[in-house]
């Protein structure tokens, strides 16, 4: 933050120095890094190919349980994607400021979250060669989609998010990238001034530009809820005991922004350090978003145990069985971890020093992933594995593919990030000044 | 003029490539579409010439799914007496004489026919003609394959004539 | 060219890709016409049937074969893809069991013999010409005529032409025609049979005019002599409403848990069981028949309680066993299987065929007249001799044919140590097996589908065995064979026809080969009762003593008979009913056992005996008796077994075998979840809980849509329904459904459509519900579909278009009945198996989602008939394959919407229930629950 | 010619414009660059809103209208029944609709921005107008046009 002595000029001119610091001669360490992610990427697609050659039958999934670690997955990282827009989104229309120095890697990690989940829906086709199949344009056969199905929902939601997240992402980058482009030299310059539109900071742009914010927000907001909803949805619209149920979208809502906000923490924090920002990442900030990230634990908490009464309650003997077998059957330690994640753990944070406790909050954000990465496993897995016939019930464990292509999609969701460290302003700037004279 | 030479040439390349690959599926289709017959007959001048009827050769078209290539006895049954001396005919006989079946090559076939049922009985009972499909048979020389027999061009017909459009009718 | 072109050619490139990842390389591919079309009124594309027999079991029922194109327009490409009951046969009336439907996999099995072989010096074998192996055989007679050593022609179960064939081979070549080898040899029966009417036979049962049924040990769903027969028997006497039926038996048989009432006794009670009963009707005077003051006198007498103690049976059941029996006005009692194969197994039979005459079920119910030919059908004591004459190196040529003792015996014969004593063993086979492994001599048999033949399987009644396919290989049939031995220059098809020509006439024989079998009227047989003989045999009956600790039962196997169907690869594939155990062994223990040795499923156990000794994983059954534990015959090496001398049975039972638990859990392919259905909607609701159907119920949010002039419906009954699997063999082939393994069953990914559900009701009864798809209305799987490759047609069918699929498995998923199954690799037939895919119906790649659609394919068919008669179909017209090859007709399809039709009547019924009802998906399939649970008390 | 101010601070630069604007320069011949908006500069020059809510009211009806009208025609055009569901089952439909009438709002908000602040363009691009952290003002007099 701004030193009260000090005047706007300098303060300008050192938060741009500071922050385009991060984008000079990356040291051996960061190629290292992206290099691992990207051979993970490369062994991930690998598999993916090995499996479709052979058949989806090399993964672990099975009849009953037809989704497994995909779907999962799918829905982990589309759950990551979330807190991205919303804290940029919601946060700007609610005028918090400490957004300002989260929002430009929240709505990257967004983008990169977004494509990372769309490729699931594929990778878990049977036959993916096909996938085109799923959208509706015009062909020879005379044939569209089921509109009724919430797969198709999914393409839309998935699709629309991300062309949204990525215009949102972009224009708020457009006067930054201006800044970067009056730095750079050679080639890059060329390639910033594109990106920059030939940004001038007439009154003129400004003028359109705060609108087209201001709107884009407003459209991302209630984008945010309905996609996740959406993705609820293509469990909430079953049968399945354990699936169907309507507090779903709210429920997975909250999750998701859950796991994104601590998503954000793993990413802000070691950025943070490497790029010694933490003269504008400061504790303030941190102390804000973790009472965001205990106030969504706390609704999914609550979600856990409205589940559970509503089975109790409702006393229908298949969602009875079920959530019984979610407690004590073959996932339950699955299901103690998640809830030791998502529940327990965060509790701490009623705690003012821990809050402020960087290094714990990186911990935190770390069991926080696990906690709703298990989340979502139980709840596909188990329900699938224990449904209305007993005859076909059966148990479902991953078998290697699935883990090869988990680690290859966060081998690409982090190899992305690297990158954009690199080439794009990791803070935004513009706002930061804004925010500073303030 | 250096710097603009590389990145023509690998455009070039590239079309000239692209043009290959089509030609050659190209070449490769009609191919498939007029194979070599191991004897070449003539629809052209049994239909038109001749006159001879469809179903006159094409035996069951009216009492199976498949239309019924002709046994060799129904083309001794003139060739007996006809034509005995052309080269063709020799062939033909030859066959006969061996009494082992000629291996026609196949012209028309279904895109991925393992999943669709088709019955010539049920097109031809429903009134519609073999030129509706076949194309005018009795002017070609060699037979080929005349629509791509692709499912829209199925439904399409099948929309105008109200035939059923109820998947399991064709799909199995 | 201008740009509409260039797409097009991209167009017909990426198609033409498409077309050649398909796999049909056009190209090359060729339309084969006939050089002389067949003169009856045959045309490509048209399926062909044939009436022939099958010899899966020596049933021998009728069998319709339904030939198809492999390849369109190829007429080389006739092949065998179906087989199904030939309607109206006597024996089977039109249906088939699990494993004749799957014959087809012997027919084409991998593992035929192909060429003939002989052995040369080293001692392995070479491939031969006939002519070769022929001429060996004779030098084999000669040499054995110069060294005087006699021959023998050892044979399975062989009836009609081909038997007298051999007859004739023997006595012109001088070689003795040994007693038949079956290991299902009724020798006790027989003995009795012999002794008490002077008829050393098997009479058939008229099951269906029995309004009382008591069968001892008698498994006559799964093996015991004419299972099919039996089964549709069954069903028509189960139409009587006050029919009942009681089965006792010391082990647990399929045919058990569906008697009306089962009770378990203890091994080798079953003589004190018979007697009580015969006491009973004695006193009663329900006698028919007087059977003489001394056998009354003889018979021991056992008083109620004792009778309870020594068989393990409570008083109250046996009280009410008398008096249900003393009730019956048509009584039948059939004792067999595991309680005739026991060292008191005789006694059993005598005292049983004594119980029949006295209540003079052999007037009608017990029919000689019509008695299945087993004459010439050996014992084990044969097998003895034959080893004490291999023993003296006596033996010169030694004949086997169409059996495989070496496997079959006890390992206590060594046979395959015996043969080897001959000069020269000539074995006589379609499969490689262990027996023809140890021959000198193998030549390949052509599979009945491939040769001409007929049988005999009971008095009266002629099957005729007619090829439906050229031989595949370099084999011939035994018939010919034997022909050419005898330098003999016709064939085994003329011979044939000389024979029935002379017999029937011309026209009888065209007749013949039509129906597929001819039945002449038979004198009918009056029994006369042995007095003496029986008087005798029950005065000195002993008493049965039970020092056998925990005895080892060695039940029949429903999957492969005697073993011999182990060759068939589809019977591995489907479960065993009562397990539900695909692949490999297992052997069945009582709760009380298991819990004793704290022993769960899939724990593997050692079992050990006096020379004997297996290791085999457990499963837990219900209602087995603790201190017997049950393996299937056919799934472990035939342990050492007494052999009665008095009528030359082998026992069925190891006693005083001792179990220990390894600490080694095995993975065995139980495929059923739980056997526990507490009340979940898919067995029949009873009062308290459930409820009955009726439309009501379920306000619906949504109108119903239309139906034209189809709904097509089916109905299930429960009561019938006896979980004999033959519907899911009968699917399998019908529907393409892919084999796919151990491995996969253990992953839980197993293929059929239709399954067998065994649950345990309310009173802890074994109950059967059939599992397939629904073609619900409301149908969950349909609206997740993103691709509408799931969708539900305008005749009520729940429909998947194979290649629309895309392989999300959202259907699967959100199916509430879990009967969709998913193609989870390219499981494709191996060759030659792939021979008998049905071209009506696709074979799906992988990723693919497949289900049943009520036979879709059979439903088409039907349809264009109509259609070409321009009228609707009619009831009964279409019938899956399931229903089809029913032998109880618990499957009834139909049109709802004709409220004539079958299905919509029994749909009325107030038995009518849905599975998972209270779901609201409106399935087509409606079950019948069973009448009032009349099981326990 | 033209009359430049530039100032490093936003308080001296709010201070200079009002005084221009007071000095009766017409608002519209002032323009403004700044390195961050400034309200208080958009307040004084009174620029009015922009006209941009136009294009994305458009956007946000069409997505809106061609989400239904898409959904419902290609079910009419092949209707299948599924799961005993109408053929036109509004409820799911609504979800597709929402999701287009979002999409459309947004990407067709964008365009007009672009075409409303005439960006990209091509000179800007090439030869970068850049005041970095500088708060310029330029007044365009009756000299130029």
């Amino acid at each position: 933050m701004k030193p009260k002595d000090m005047k706007e000029p300098e303060y300008n001119q050192r938060l741009e120095q500071d922050i385009l610091q991060a984008l000079k001669n990356p040291s051996p360490f960061y190629w290292v890094a992206v290099f691992t992610c990207a051979s993970f990427f490369a062994i991930g697609l690998l598999t993916w190919l090995y499996q479709m050659l052979k058949g989806m039958g090399v993964a672990g999934i099975n009849n009953p349980v037809g989704w497994g670690v995909y779907i999962t997955d799918f829905v982990f990282w589309v759950g990551i994607a979330h807190s991205g827009t919303l804290i940029s989104a919601v946060l700007f229309l609610f005028r918090a400021k400490f957004r300002n120095v989260f929002n430009r890697s929240a709505e990257a990690m967004t983008v990169f979250a977004v494509m990372t989940a769309g490729l699931y829906p594929l990778i878990h086709l049977g036959r993916s060669w096909f996938f085109y199949w799923l959208f509706p344009y015009p062909n020879q056969r005379q044939l569209w989609v089921n509109f009724q199905s919430p797969l198709i929902w999914d393409v839309f939601a998935v699709s629309t998010y991300f062309t949204i997240s990525a215009i949102f992402w972009y224009v708020g980058m457009v006067p930054d990238v201006a800044i970067v482009r009056r730095y750079a030299s050679g080639i890059g310059k060329k390639i910033y001034s594109i990106l920059s539109l030939g940004w001038s900071g007439s009154k003129r742009q400004w003028r359109h530009y705060t609108r087209l914010y201001i709107f884009l927000a407003a459209f991302a907001t209630p984008l945010v809820i309905s996609v996740h909803s959406v993705v609820s949805w293509d469990f909430a619209m079953s049968i399945i005991p354990g699936w169907h149920t309507t507090i779903f979208a709210p429920y997975f809502v909250a999750g998701a922004i859950f796991s994104g906000t601590a998503m954000v923490l793993t990413l802000v924090i070691p950025m943070m350090k490497i790029f010694r920002l933490e003269r504008y990442i400061t504790v303030d900030h941190f102390d804000k978003i973790a009472k965001v990230l205990l106030f969504t634990s706390l609704i999914v908490t609550y979600s856990y145990l409205v589940e559970f009464s509503l089975a109790f309650y409702g006393g229908h003997k298949f969602e009875e069985s079920h959530f019984l077998y979610r407690l004590l059957g073959d996932y339950r330690y699955l299901y103690w971890t998640m809830l030791f994640c998502n529940s327990l753990f965060p509790l701490t944070l009623f705690i003012r020093r821990l809050r402020r406790s960087i290094a714990f909050l990186f911990i935190m954000s770390l069991f926080v992933n696990v906690g709703m990465w298990l989340e979502r496993f139980v709840i596909i897995v188990s329900a699938l594995a224990k449904d209305f016939d007993p005859y076909n019930w059966g148990i479902y464990i991953p078998r290697w593919p699935e883990v090869a292509i988990t680690l290859g999609s966060f081998g690409m969701f982090f190899m992305f990030f690297l990158i954009f460290t690199k080439v794009l302003p990791v803070l935004a700037i513009t706002e930061i000044k804004e925010e500073a004279v303030e | 003029m250096k710097k603009g030479i590389a990145p023509a040439i690998i455009i070039l390349y590239i079309f000239s490539f692209m043009v290959f690959v089509s030609l050659i599926g190209y070449f490769w289709q009609q191919n498939r579409k007029t194979p070599k017959q191991p004897i070449n007959f003539s629809h052209q001048l049994h239909v038109s010439r001749v006159g001879l009827a469809c179903t006159h050769c094409h035996y069951s078209v009216e009492k199976s799914p498949a239309a019924g290539i002709p046994p060799v006895q129904t083309c001794m049954n003139c060739h007996q007496a006809v034509a005995t001396d052309r080269p063709e005919i020799k062939k033909l006989t030859q066959y006969w004489e061996e009494k082992i079946p000629i291996p026609w090559k196949r012209v028309y076939v279904l895109p991925v026919r393992n999943y669709v049922y088709f019955s010539h009985k049920r097109h031809i009972k429903g009134g519609l003609q073999c030129v509706n499909c076949h194309g005018n048979v009795e002017v070609m020389p060699v037979i080929k394959q005349v629509p791509e027999l692709e499912m829209g061009w199925c439904v399409s017909c099948h929309r105008v004539k109200n035939a059923p459009v109820d998947c399991a009718t064709c799909h199995k | 060219m201008d740009r509409r072109d260039f797409l097009k050619i991209l167009g017909i490139t990426s198609g033409t890709m498409m077309v050649s990842s398909c796999g049909v390389d056009k190209a090359s591919e060729k339309i084969i016409p006939y050089v002389i079309p067949p003169d009856e009124d045959v045309y490509p594309g048209n399926p062909l049937f044939l009436n022939t027999t099958c010899t899966e079991c020596p049933a021998n029922c009728g069998m319709q074969v339904e030939i198809n194109e492999k390849v369109y327009h190829d007429v080389r490409s006739l092949y065998p893809t179906k087989l199904e009951g030939i309607e109206g046969h006597p024996l089977n009336e039109g249906t088939l069991c699990m494993r004749g439907q799957a014959g087809l996999f012997r027919l084409y099995s991998p593992d035929r013999i192909q060429r003939t072989m002989m052995r040369h010096d080293q001692g392995n074998f070479r491939v031969a010409t006939w002519k070769e192996a022929l001429t060996r055989i004779e030098e084999g007679l000669n040499r054995a005529k110069q060294d005087g050593k006699k021959n023998a022609y050892f044979s399975g179960r062989t009836t009609g032409s081909l038997s007298e064939l051999i007859d004739r081979f023997c006595r012109n070549k001088d070689i003795e025609r040994l007693p038949e080898f079956e290991v299902f040899s009724y020798a006790n029966i027989k003995r009795a049979n012999e002794m008490v009417f002077r008829r050393p036979q098997i009479p058939k049962y008229h099951i269906e005019k029995a309004d009382f049924l008591l069968t001892i040990g008698a498994d006559i769903f799964e093996t015991h002599i004419s299972p099919v027969s039996h089964s549709w028997r069954f069903a028509r006497a189960r139409k009587n409403e006050n029919f009942s039926w009681y089965h006792v038996e010391p082990n647990l048989s399929l045919t058990g848990v569906q008697a009306t009432r089962r009770l378990s006794l203890r091994p080798r009670s079953e003589m004190v069981l018979l007697t009580f009963l015969l006491q009973t009707v004695l006193e009663q005077n329900e006698r028919k028949n007087n059977p003489g003051i001394t056998i009354v006198r003889s018979l021991p007498n056992y008083p109620l309680d004792e009778v309870s103690s020594l068989t393990g049976i409570s008083e109250t059941d046996l009280r009410s066993l008398a008096t249900s029996f003393g009730n019956a006005k048509k009584p039948l009692v059939i004792a067999g299987g595991v309680s005739t194969a026991h060292q008191l197994g005789l006694e059993v039979a005598v005292l049983t065929s004594l119980l029949q005459w006295i209540m003079a079920m052999t007037d009608e119910l017990v029919d000689f007249s019509q008695a299945e030919s087993y004459e010439s059908i050996g014992t084990f004591k044969d097998v003895e001799s034959l080893n004490e004459q291999l023993d003296q190196n006596t033996m010169g040529v030694l004949f086997i044919s169409r059996m495989d003792p070496v496997s079959m015996l006890p390992a206590v014969f060594k046979f395959s140590r015996q043969i080897k004593k001959a000069q020269l063993t000539v074995g006589l086979s379609d499969h490689m097996n262990d027996t023809v492994r140890e021959c000198d001599v193998i030549l390949p048999l052509s599979h009945s589908l491939e040769s001409w033949g007929d049988s005999q399987p009971c008095r009266g009644l002629t099957n005729v065995i007619q090829p439906a396919i050229d031989p595949q290989y370099d084999t011939r049939s035994e018939g010919d064979i034997l022909l050419q031995l005898l330098n003999n220059e016709s064939t085994y098809k003329n011979f044939l026809f000389e024979k029935w020509n002379k017999n029937y006439g011309d026209a009888g024989t065209k007749e013949m080969l039509k129906t597929g079998y001819r039945s002449d009227p038979v004198p009918k047989v009056m029994v006369s009762f042995n007095t003496l003989a029986v008087s005798s045999f029950v005065r000195h009956m002993e008493k049965p003593n039970f020092n056998y600790g925990v005895v080892l039962c060695l039940s029949p196997s429903i999957r492969s008979y005697d073993g011999r169907s182990r060759d068939l690869k589809l019977m591995q594939e489907i479960p065993d009913p009562l397990s539900t155990i695909s692949y490999g062994g297992w052997i069945s223990i009582s709760p009380l056992t298991a819990e004793y040795f704290r022993l769960k499923d899939r724990d593997e156990v050692e079992l050990t005996a006096q020379e004997f000794s297996l290791k085999l994983p457990v499963k837990v059954q219900k209602h087995l008796s603790d201190n017997v534990v049950m393996v299937q015959r056919d799934l472990i090496p035939v342990p050492l077994t007494a052999v009665d001398h008095r009528s030359g049975e082998a026992s069925w039972y190891v006693p005083n075998i001792s179990l220990q638990k390894t600490g080694v859990v095995l993975p065995v392919p139980i495929l059923s979840g739980s056997m526990e259905e507490n009340h979940r909607g898919i067995l029949p609701p009873d009062d308290d809980h459930g409820h009955r159907h009726d439309d009501e119920e379920h306000p619906r949010w949504y109108p119903e849509h239309e139906h034209k002039d189809y709904r097509w419906g089916m109905a299930i009954d429960l009561e019938s329904c006896i979980g004999c699997n033959a519907c899911t063999a009968a699917c399998y082939v019908e529907n393409n459904i892919p084999l796919v393994g151990l491995k996969e069953h253990l992953n839980g990914r197993e293929m059929s459509w239709i399954r067998i559900q065994p649950y345990y009701d309310a009173n802890d009864n074994f109950e059967f519900v059939p599992m397939m798809c629904q073609q619900c209305d409301n149908a969950p799987c349909e609206p997740v579909c993103p691709v509408y490759a799931s969708y539900h047609n305008p005749e009520g069918l729940n429909v998947q278009v194979y290649n629309r699929c895309v392989g999300t498995r959202y259907c699967s998923n959100n199916c509430p009945y879990k009967v969709r199954r998913f193609n989870w690799f390219d499981h494709r037939l191996v060759e030659p198996l792939d021979k008998m895919y049905n071209p009506a119906i696709s074979v799906r790649g992988r990723g693919i989602m497949e289900k049943c659609t009520f036979c879709i394919q059979r439903i088409r068919a039907a349809k264009d008939h109509a259609k070409d008669e321009n009228r609707l179909v009619q009831d009964g017209e279409i019938i899956p394959a399931c229903a089809q090859t029913c032998p109880t007709e618990a499957i009834t399809f139909g049109n709802m919407k004709d409220t004539e039709s079958r299905v919509y009547q029994l749909a009325q019924s107030e038995r009518a229930y849905h599975a998972l009802e209270e779901l609201g998906t409106e399935p087509a399939v409606n079950y019948l629950g069973k009448r009032g649970n009349n099981h326990e008390a | 010619m033209k009359i430049n101010y530039s100032f490093d601070e936003k308080r001296k630069f709010l201070a200079k414009l009002e005084e221009l604007v007071k000095s009766g320069i017409a608002r519209e011949k002032i323009n403004v660059f700044t390195p961050y908006p400034v309200h208080e500069a958009e307040e004084l020059l009174k620029i009015k809103n922009s006209p941009l809510r136009f294009f994305t009211l458009f956007g946000a009806l069409s997505g809106l209208l061609f989400g239904f009208f898409f959904t419902i025609w290609t079910s009419l055009d092949w209707p299948l029944i599924r799961g005993g569901k109408p053929i036109v089952s509004i409820p799911a439909y609504i979800i597709v609709a929402f999701e287009l009438t979002i999409l459309f709002g947004g990407v067709i908000s964008f365009i007009g921005f672009l075409l409303l602040s005439g960006l990209p363009s091509a000179g800007k691009i090439a030869a970068p107008e850049d005041y970095g952290n500088q708060f310029v003002i330029h007044i365009e007099n009756e000299g130029e046009k």
